[in-house]
């Protein structure tokens, strides 16, 4: 039994994490740069280890300090979250070798996923589709090229160029033009050497128009590995998804059933234990190919927890103390969407974006889920993913979920910091998403020149009305009581930011 | 009469709210606090929203019925507003001294008022050379902020 | 169609139907009493109507005014949420008179439903099994009295007395002694008399050991009526409700098949339409006895929505507007219980409070809903109903909901008004909750003389360092900004309390 | 050293915190400020918690772990506790004058020292007949609210 649980990792999925050890009876511990001191996820432990390092790499990537800090507290297992550690073989190793229970499949199941490579291997040999492509490996920067020239020949145009150990759509690069293509793999090598140190680049055939659709997987030590339906994730800018829905707008039973059976046997293949998800491209053939498995719980894990009724942090609580899953037979109802709530300049092409969250109110009302990592009060700095929260909502129908995330999006206050909100807002009027025809292109179809807001012109006037009465009536400066003489701040959504008298 | 003045990607925007019984109007859409932070507006068309606002450095953000706009204030102390003709208080506070006549001739530097605020005096400068037109406030008069003093003609 | 919805209510229930319009794409028009104004839930319709009058009469009770402003505002449509207006035929009546789409049943429905004994009769028509009973009507006092003297007699003791007209506990007495008989049934007549002006009383066996079970109906113009499973709400005390739970933990399916067909059948027997539920006593011999139906959505509504996934609030509308319902085949999934946050004393014998909601916090996280009516910086006042509102939860299991709960209540702050929070906390604790054994008399058996929290020593002293530390530092008091140069209030949840010095 | 007094059913609860370097401290419970309205304290247990305030009359709100407190203050210029020995300042602000010597003899009524606080004057005056056994601060000093001001003994 798990009695105490290490979370390596921050931000959101930390927070999602401490609170269902919470609700489970199990002791925490969250772990933080010093950085991330005081951040909600550093709350909520029943612990905090505050990490000796000022990079990425010297704190959550940090693997014998973490462990150390597994130790020393006497925590029995540890949740790696997602990105981080997650998916990194040697520390799951380290992790069991250190007597503590590592919350996710073997080393050797994240080794075979991985690897992009093996991976395609591995399910070619368990009759699972996979896209024409191949692996280019050279430690030679000249010779790699030299070979991905060679290889884009025989897989054909228009490809896809991806980091073999990547993800999140680092060290990838579309070409649709033979004569784009050197200086694309380039640009893919050298992301990837500097994302993963790993200059493996992976060409495989671009299928356009395709969707992106990925089965939840949970597998358990009792013999029971079962899907929990798809997602589709089709909708992306710049190769980072951004709204992802359960159930797929297109899906049909028997699909399913055949999606959900390659993804049951792809996980089998690895004798994968825990939950993970396998993705595929849905062609408009209706054909599937394999794309990748990850390893470890996903962003958009929400929605298909609100259509099938699970928990897959409980789940992977329960399967990594060796107890058998608790979920029943696959059973979908209604509709989840998920949006992801960026600190980001969506008008001037995604760009990230710093600043207070001066405010932050999030929707209210039945159906709403949001998965946050922040506050009101929180500073959104350049140290971290510019991911501020996901907003999920659910309902009977996609009709109504959509209804209910506009009006969700709408309610959503957040001042001080520049976020995609809007842009979230509009995507919910495009053609596609009303229609559920989204593809991996919609995006850079739908706004081919950027998106740009759409104007208002009786709220921008208002809106400046707004903005001088504020000035006018001094909204933005409170002086505040003293502690022990000393002038001091008090709570109040305008005194942490500045006070521009001298 | 209360001037701002925001930038704008077409150049500055110059917003001039008046007074009314609650609060403030602009453009037809008039404006009252709640008290709890946020302002309730009547827009022009009738309708009702409530805005949110934060002013985080020299820009007011304002959330209104599912948009978020940033307007970045210009300083009415900078050159680019004083040059504008009147010359507004830089913060709320009250008028200590009155320096100069209506029709007296100043030149750029010449103190034209004194203003106590947030427990400091504060000299108002003439930005330009020119002739006092009309001057708002005595001594002992409370200012709002933006509020315009006195007017300058070149 | 309806295309603009009146709300003739107010607080929590009037926000949810609000929310649900405005997704729908429904235009709102809220109506509240002039001492409501600035309240949540008039701020959340597209037109607000302050009613003239200074009483809950004069106002929310006031027929012709609503059916004026509904017409003035060009409505098509008047939903009664429940309470007030909600179950008077008389105005459903007028309304459709009106040319007004009442959303609601038929005037005659409410009507035979509406009062008991009508009730009774039509129910022991239609097959559907009733307690023993009898009703007792007469305008002279002493006659009335005498009357009940003898039925109680023939029902046999214990036994409880009822207004007929009534609900809500009002005019609700258990009587478990002839010798205290009088005195009760008196005291009963004189609250029923003064809540509900009609003095007739209906005695019925007590059977005490049993389970307040409740069948949620829906029933729409094309030939459908179906039942959406049971809702158990024996946890009461005063005769109300403030722990309710889907499925019943001691539920079976046979049981719900019987009970939902009844309650089909009491539908039915009606010709209902729309939204309603039928209460059932559950004896412990698993006899059931059909206490009552309200005729209008209930407050313990979501726990249903959220184990069957239905929006029933969107289902009122579509049924009002002619459509046929959305709702499938019954499908319950995972498990969720609610508990009534009200302003009072638990430990002081559940006494109202009044004061300011200074802090209110709710909970965050998955699986967790809010169903409020207010929100910080609100004045609780002695005008209305003290309940704040509804927190419920979802989890695949009871017993994960329970754990969840008791985190969602752990985690919920509310300062400046007394409220019941840790009482609903340490009630998720009680051994009958736990084992899912309650009955309608489980919180006077757990504790018969009165609730009062379990000490924490430990955390006491902390908050007196708490108090006293905020005061030593100030943390009551702000100086604002000037409007125009006379002092006014910022916001900060400080500044709206008071200011002790001159 | 602050003090301060609360009502409690057993009768009123004396509290005198301990000043630590980023806060206070009560029986093996320490405390500091997070700088967004509450209050982080690190229990006698070694557990960390974090309280939310709120004053609302003269009761201080307390939500700590799940639990809900009222602490009702005695003001500490109200009767009951100025005749504990130590007069403990009102509010927080500067000490503006000190008007007795330690040893002097003190009538009930005599000013003992001056207060300036909320831009106000404030006199502390003796509630009773005594000596003054000691003085804690000179005029110029700032002082915290609970702050025991001067010692009285009868």
């Amino acid at each position: 039994m798990i009695t105490k649980v290490l979370v390596a990792n921050r931000g959101e999925i930390a927070c999602r994490i401490l609170r269902a050890c919470r609700e489970a009876g199990i002791q925490t511990v969250a772990v933080c740069a010093p950085n991330d001191q005081g951040t909600l996820f550093t709350e909520m432990a029943d612990e905090l280890v505050v990490l000796d390092g000022d990079t990425i790499a010297t704190t959550y990537l940090d693997q014998e300090q973490i462990i150390q800090a597994a130790l020393s507290t006497g925590s029995d297992a540890i949740h790696p979250g997602f990105g981080f550690l997650s998916e990194r073989a040697p520390f799951a190793r380290s992790v069991k070798q250190s007597g503590i229970i590592w919350i996710g499949p073997s080393p050797e199941a994240i080794e075979q996923m991985g690897d992009k490579m093996t991976a395609r291997q591995t399910m070619r040999n368990a009759g699972v589709p996979v896209i024409p492509g191949e692996e280019v490996e050279s430690e030679d920067e000249h010779e790699a090229l030299a070979a991905l020239v060679e290889a884009s020949e025989r897989v054909g145009y228009p490809l896809l160029l991806k980091a073999s150990s990547g993800g999140g759509g680092k060290g990838m690069r579309a070409v649709y033009d033979p004569s784009d293509f050197l200086q694309s793999a380039e640009g893919a090598r050298r992301e990837a050497v500097a994302a993963f140190g790993d200059g493996r680049i992976y060409i495989e055939r671009l299928l356009n128009g395709s969707k992106h659709i990925e089965i939840q997987i949970l597998a358990d030590r009792h013999g029971r590995t079962v899907h929990l339906g798809e997602r589709e994730c089709s909708v992306q800018r710049r190769h980072q998804k951004v709204f992802e829905e359960a159930p797929g707008p297109t899906m049909t039973a028997e699909l399913r059933e055949a999606m959900g059976q390659a993804a049951i046997q792809a996980a089998q293949a690895v004798s994968y234990e825990g939950a993970g998800t396998v993705e595929f491209l849905l062609a408009p053939s209706g054909e599937f190919f394999f794309l990748e498995m990850n390893t470890r719980i996903q962003v958009e894990h929400p929605v298909t927890e609100l259509v099938t009724g699970t928990d897959i942090v409980r789940e992977q609580l329960r399967i990594a103390s060796g107890q058998p899953m608790s979920c029943g037979d696959l059973n979908i109802r209604g509709h989840a969407i998920e949006v992801r709530l960026y600190a980001e300049d969506a008008a001037n092409n995604f760009l990230p974006s710093i600043g207070p969250l001066a405010v932050f109110r999030p929707p209210e009302g039945p159906g709403i889920r949001l998965d946050a990592g922040v506050r009101e009060g929180d500073e959104v700095t350049p140290n971290y993913d510019p991911m501020l929260a996901k907003l999920i909502v659910w309902a009977p129908s996609r009709e109504e979920a959509l209804q209910r995330m506009r009006r969700a999006l709408d309610d959503f206050v957040i001042l001080g910091t520049t976020t995609n909100v809007r842009f979230l807002r509009e995507l919910c009027d495009a053609q596609p998403i009303v229609d559920g025809t989204t593809t991996t292109t919609t995006i850079d179809e739908h706004w081919p020149n950027g998106w740009t807001p759409t104007p208002a012109p009786l709220l921008e006037d208002a809106s400046l009305l707004a903005a001088a009465a504020g000035e006018t009536m001094g909204m933005h400066r409170t002086t505040t009581a003293s502690l022990d003489g000393e002038s001091q701040g008090l709570p109040s959504p305008f005194s942490t930011l500045n006070r521009r008298y001298p | 009469m209360m001037q701002h003045q925001f930038s704008s990607s077409d150049g500055p925007i110059e917003v001039t709210l008046t007074r009314t019984d609650s609060g403030y109007s602009l453009a037809g859409h008039t404006l009252e606090s709640t008290g709890d932070g946020r302002l309730k507006i009547r827009l022009s068309n009738g309708r009702i929203a409530y805005a949110h606002v934060a002013k985080a450095g020299d820009v007011w953000w304002v959330h209104l019925a599912g948009q978020t706009y940033r307007w970045e204030r210009i300083e009415p102390g900078s050159s680019s507003s004083q040059n504008e003709g009147g010359l507004v208080a830089p913060m709320p506070g009250k008028v200590l001294d009155v320096l100069v006549k209506t029709g007296q001739e100043v030149q750029a530097g010449t103190p034209l008022m004194v203003l106590e605020a947030m427990k400091m005096e504060h000299r108002i400068v003439a930005a330009k050379d020119g002739v006092v037109t009309a001057i708002h406030f005595e001594a002992g008069d409370q200012v709002t902020q933006g509020a315009v003093l006195l007017e300058l003609d070149e």
